[in-house]
């Protein structure tokens, strides 16, 4: 079937007070669904799970960098109780700079900035536990 | 270990089982660890990657933990992710469902050095299972039949060729350090042998750094047959009967049923006798499966243990009126047994229909949403499913839609359900495995019980 | 009755029941009853109203023929047009679920004019049973004990004052003809006796053309206990236990378990006997319920027969591993009890929900598109439903969405089952019961077992 | 089907007033969706039932009467076997005039015309089992 019996078969179909439309030959199938003037049988919520950040792929808030935790575990602002926090909002932090850690099974991970840039917020309360993808930091770059 | 106060079952009985249990699996076991938990009173944390946030363990948890991204070697088979999740929500025990982490003994032995329960068997046992080769030495010993084998690692093709001589063909070549069908050939004739002999060898150091072959008799019609057993901390042991697994194809059960055709009393009686020894061989704890083979002539030779709940246990279940997770729970917890082998009895007649997003043709996955999707239901029928309307099967996991079981009186009736339960189950969207089911039901052999593990070759096209 | 041939199952065993069933019925209770006929090999004729042409059991039987409009007294209590129905596609016999006709004796009679056999008892026993009063009179002969009551039928005052005085207050007075509670009146004591007789009997004239009354002892804190009995052609009765049914708002069940809380061993025993000679007195065939009135003290009083499947029924089937319309069907087609009282087991504790389409606080009907529809499962959940996603609940029928029957070993676990069961059931689109389910479910009295017919009184808004 | 032939494709089904449609030709497979405005959850089909024929209310189709019956019953062209038939095609009839009948239990039920006109059809064949709503006859009013 070339494009324009496709178009004449498509005409036909429309013209027709029918809604749906299957017609299999010789290899060739197709199957054309009417638009019903009310919204369609089923239809989906929103596309799942794609708006979740990536780890390791900082996205944008507006135009901010959020930095997102790679691992599941406990966050620190400071390497030890007591300690200095490692930042605090408005520092302007270097790319690598330390910028908290997050323990998992005993190990403390240190999370670094990705770029130059200002400390915006900082989003987890010290000790406490995040999750994967978790946002922890938002940075303006500068 | 919790005394735990659940706001109105406490009115009848205090629990002393966990107060929290974390489950590091997804899909449809999930969901049924959770809804056990949920019954036994216990709060549940699930552990999901990025594309499962919107699944139904994460809905019906009473946390949930996200442990990475949609591929499993970073989220479901993450052990410190999913080791953490459990530290920073304080869970008690975790339960690993079947497939990623379950047999894994680095796995066990870490909860075990955390202080979190792996509700499974202790390290030390699932190290003796998982090692295929070991196991069957171990259960030798215990006087459970194996099949004919050579005792010896073997590196030569010499001493490849005398054995094969006093085993007989058709014959095995196996890896001892292998698993999952590598470093494995199928020799018929003594001409064959030197090819594969060769050949596995190389196939068994390339995958697992170790050479060493052994050889095994090959059954050609036979059936595998699974007993269920469960142990307590305290040494009771006790069978749940068998399970019909023969029906495979690529190695993957797609269909199992108990009883077994091929079966009787007797038979029953001293298999499950047999399982128990292989459970108290290793000083077994909590849930395990012994594998068999039954060649025609009623021999049966163990094959592996597996330490885990199965796919398939709901068939089980529905037969012995237990729930197993349940048992697996309360078991983890220091729970004797609750039941005793005189107490155990099957009712009826149980099929269970794994129903996969396929080709049913080519076996090929078919990942897509599922637009529509209607359970059978009504009496008999059960379904155990995580999948909903607009449920995205992915080529991330495995594409399982639905388990669907059918409980009859007898074999003939529970076939009769499970075909009308399956032409009622509509799904659209993707393709499934529902026609291949209704072929297997309908098969004359198949209704006579007549089948062995070359069954399905009529139904794959080929090549 | 013909010889089945059915594709299949014909390899194991020739069925000789029924080639075609009529279902004149609609809903959940017409889809169990093609269920059963689609496992026993018979081909079923679904009959509909316009607005059921896209309903499952339209989909899923054999042959389907609409029969009338949407409101019922044109459709499905059109008496010609299934009768019709029937002639037109062959059917040999027809099964009338409940509701609608069942309990029709003239459509029993016509069915056995045409020579179609009603799957039911005969006219003859019916029209003795659906009388309510005749029937208590049937069953006092046989030595069953009904409440305390006069055995004439009352038309003066003085009559009435004077048998009042022997039964005792407080007392129903109710229509001789009556049912569905026209023409009852709750007397509490003597002074309030006369202006309810002359009410009373206003009403039952006005309702049913008949002024005539009777008196009857009225227990405040009492149970309603239904025994399930069938019996067959050849003069075998039996009984499959009872269900408790005492949780009613406005006379409809919502909610029903078996075993009793109230009901030990030996009542049971006692109950069942009871409720075999009723059955016996009638020379009853088929499916049939004697309802009591349970009271504190272990005292029980027989109330009615009904002669149809009831809705409630699948929480005997889980319990008992039978399939009771499957019983019904064999019983009709002449053939004997497939058990023996002996073999009755009541296995585990059954409960089932009616899930309505109903404002949870207000019972109000809530008629709409069920939007989205999420059913549960998994262990011990068994979920009996017509609907699906998009299905319309509509005025002119029951707003029964689904039963949910949860089987636990014992009756926490049920409980408990129940609860995870309602808490995954997801429905969008029109107000559910399943808040008050969940409320009665947690309700103190409730897990203690301690209720009575007020029991849902104090989750009703009082006016 | 290169990309100018896909584009021409998408360009007609776009153009159409088609919500879906799958078309598989010679290995080549395609499936094309509209967007529906406004997606619920999940969403009716239609109106279920409702466009059905009422009998006793004859519907038009095109500019035909339908007749259809008010009855479940088996369909007869003639008052008895062997007699000759109410009507034939073409044939005018008139107000109350018999079509046919619909036994049902023994009984011979007519079924009248609604109004006059011409006969465009016969709907079912002599003796065929008829249901409640079924069209029996399309009439051309006059």
């Amino acid at each position: 079937m070339n494009l324009q019996e496709l178009k004449e078969l498509l005409d036909l179909f429309e013209s027709r007070n029918i809604s749906e439309l299957e017609l299999e030959h010789d290899g060739f199938r197709i199957k054309l669904k009417k638009k019903v003037p009310e919204p369609g049988p089923i239809t989906s919520h929103e596309p799942s799970g794609e708006q979740n950040n990536i780890p390791g792929e900082p996205s944008k808030e507006n135009n901010f960098l959020q930095i997102t935790s790679p691992i599941v575990g406990t966050f620190y602002r400071a390497p030890s109780p007591g300690a200095e926090p490692f930042v605090e909002v408005d520092d302007v932090v270097e790319k690598g700079q330390v910028l908290c850690v997050v323990e998992a099974m005993k190990v403390m991970n240190e999370i670094e900035a990705d770029a130059r840039g200002r400390v915006v917020a900082i989003l987890p309360q010290n000790s406490q536990p995040v999750e994967y993808g978790e946002p922890l930091f938002l940075i303006e770059p500068m | 270990m919790f005394i735990r106060v659940y706001p109105w079952l406490y009115l009848l009985e205090e629990f002393t089982l966990f107060k929290k249990i974390l489950v590091a699996n997804r899909g449809e076991i999930a969901l049924q660890i959770i809804r056990a938990c949920k019954e036994l009173g216990i709060a549940t944390i699930a552990v999901y990657s990025l594309s499962d946030k919107d699944s139904l363990p994460v809905k019906y948890a009473d946390e949930a933990v996200c442990i990475g991204p949609a591929d499993s070697s970073n989220s479901y088979l993450h052990l410190p992710h999913i080791i953490s999740a459990a530290e920073i929500t304080g869970a008690e025990a975790i339960h690993p469902g079947y497939g990623f982490l379950a047999e894994n003994v680095h796995f066990v032995e870490v909860c075990e050095e955390c202080g979190i329960k792996f509700i499974g068997p202790p390290a030390v046992t699932m190290r003796q299972l998982t090692n295929k080769w070991e196991a069957k030495q171990v259960m030798k010993k215990a006087g459970l039949p194996i099949l004919p084998s050579n005792e010896h690692r073997i590196t030569k093709l010499e001493e490849a060729l005398k054995i094969a001589r006093e085993i007989g063909y058709p014959l095995l070549i196996k890896a001892v350090a292998g698993g999952g069908g590598k470093g494995m050939r199928l020799a018929a004739k003594e001409e064959g042998l030197e090819t594969s002999f060769i050949m596995a060898q190389r196939e068994a150091q390339a995958a697992f750094d170790n050479p060493e072959i052994y050889l095994e008799k090959y059954i050609e019609q036979a059936r595998h047959i699974e007993f269920q057993v469960f142990a307590d901390q305290w040494g009771n042991v006790l069978h749940l009967g068998e399970r019909e697994c023969t029906i495979q194809r690529r190695y993957q059960k797609i269909l199992e049923e108990t009883p077994s055709p091929a079966i009787d009393k007797e038979l029953r009686r001293e298999m499950g006798r047999m399982a128990i020894k292989a459970a108290k061989a290793t000083n077994y704890v909590n849930a395990g499966t012994i594998e068999f083979l039954l060649d025609k002539g009623g021999n049966y030779y163990f094959i592996e243990m597996n330490t885990r709940i199965q796919v398939e246990h709901p068939i089980t279940e529905v037969v012995t009126h237990m729930n197993l997770i349940k048992e697996q729970i309360r078991i983890a917890a220091g729970e004797p047994l609750s039941r005793q082998q005189k107490e155990i009895k099957q009712l009826g007649h149980a099929i269970e229909c794994r129903i996969y997003a396929e080709d049913p043709d080519t076996f090929a996955p078919s990942p897509g949403n599922l637009t529509v999707l209607h359970l059978p239901g009504g009496h008999g029928v059960r379904v155990d499913s995580a999948a909903h309307a607009d449920y995205a099967i992915t080529s991330y996991y495995d594409p399982l839609i639905a388990k669907v079981i059918a409980h009859g009186q007898e074999r003939a009736e529970a076939i009769a359900k499970m075909v009308r339960a399956l032409e009622e189950f509509t799904i659209e969207g993707v393709k499934t495995s529902i026609p291949l089911h209704l072929k297997i039901l309908r098969d004359k052999d198949f209704v006579q019980g007549q089948f062995y593990t070359d069954f399905l070759d009529r139904f794959i096209p080929q090549k």
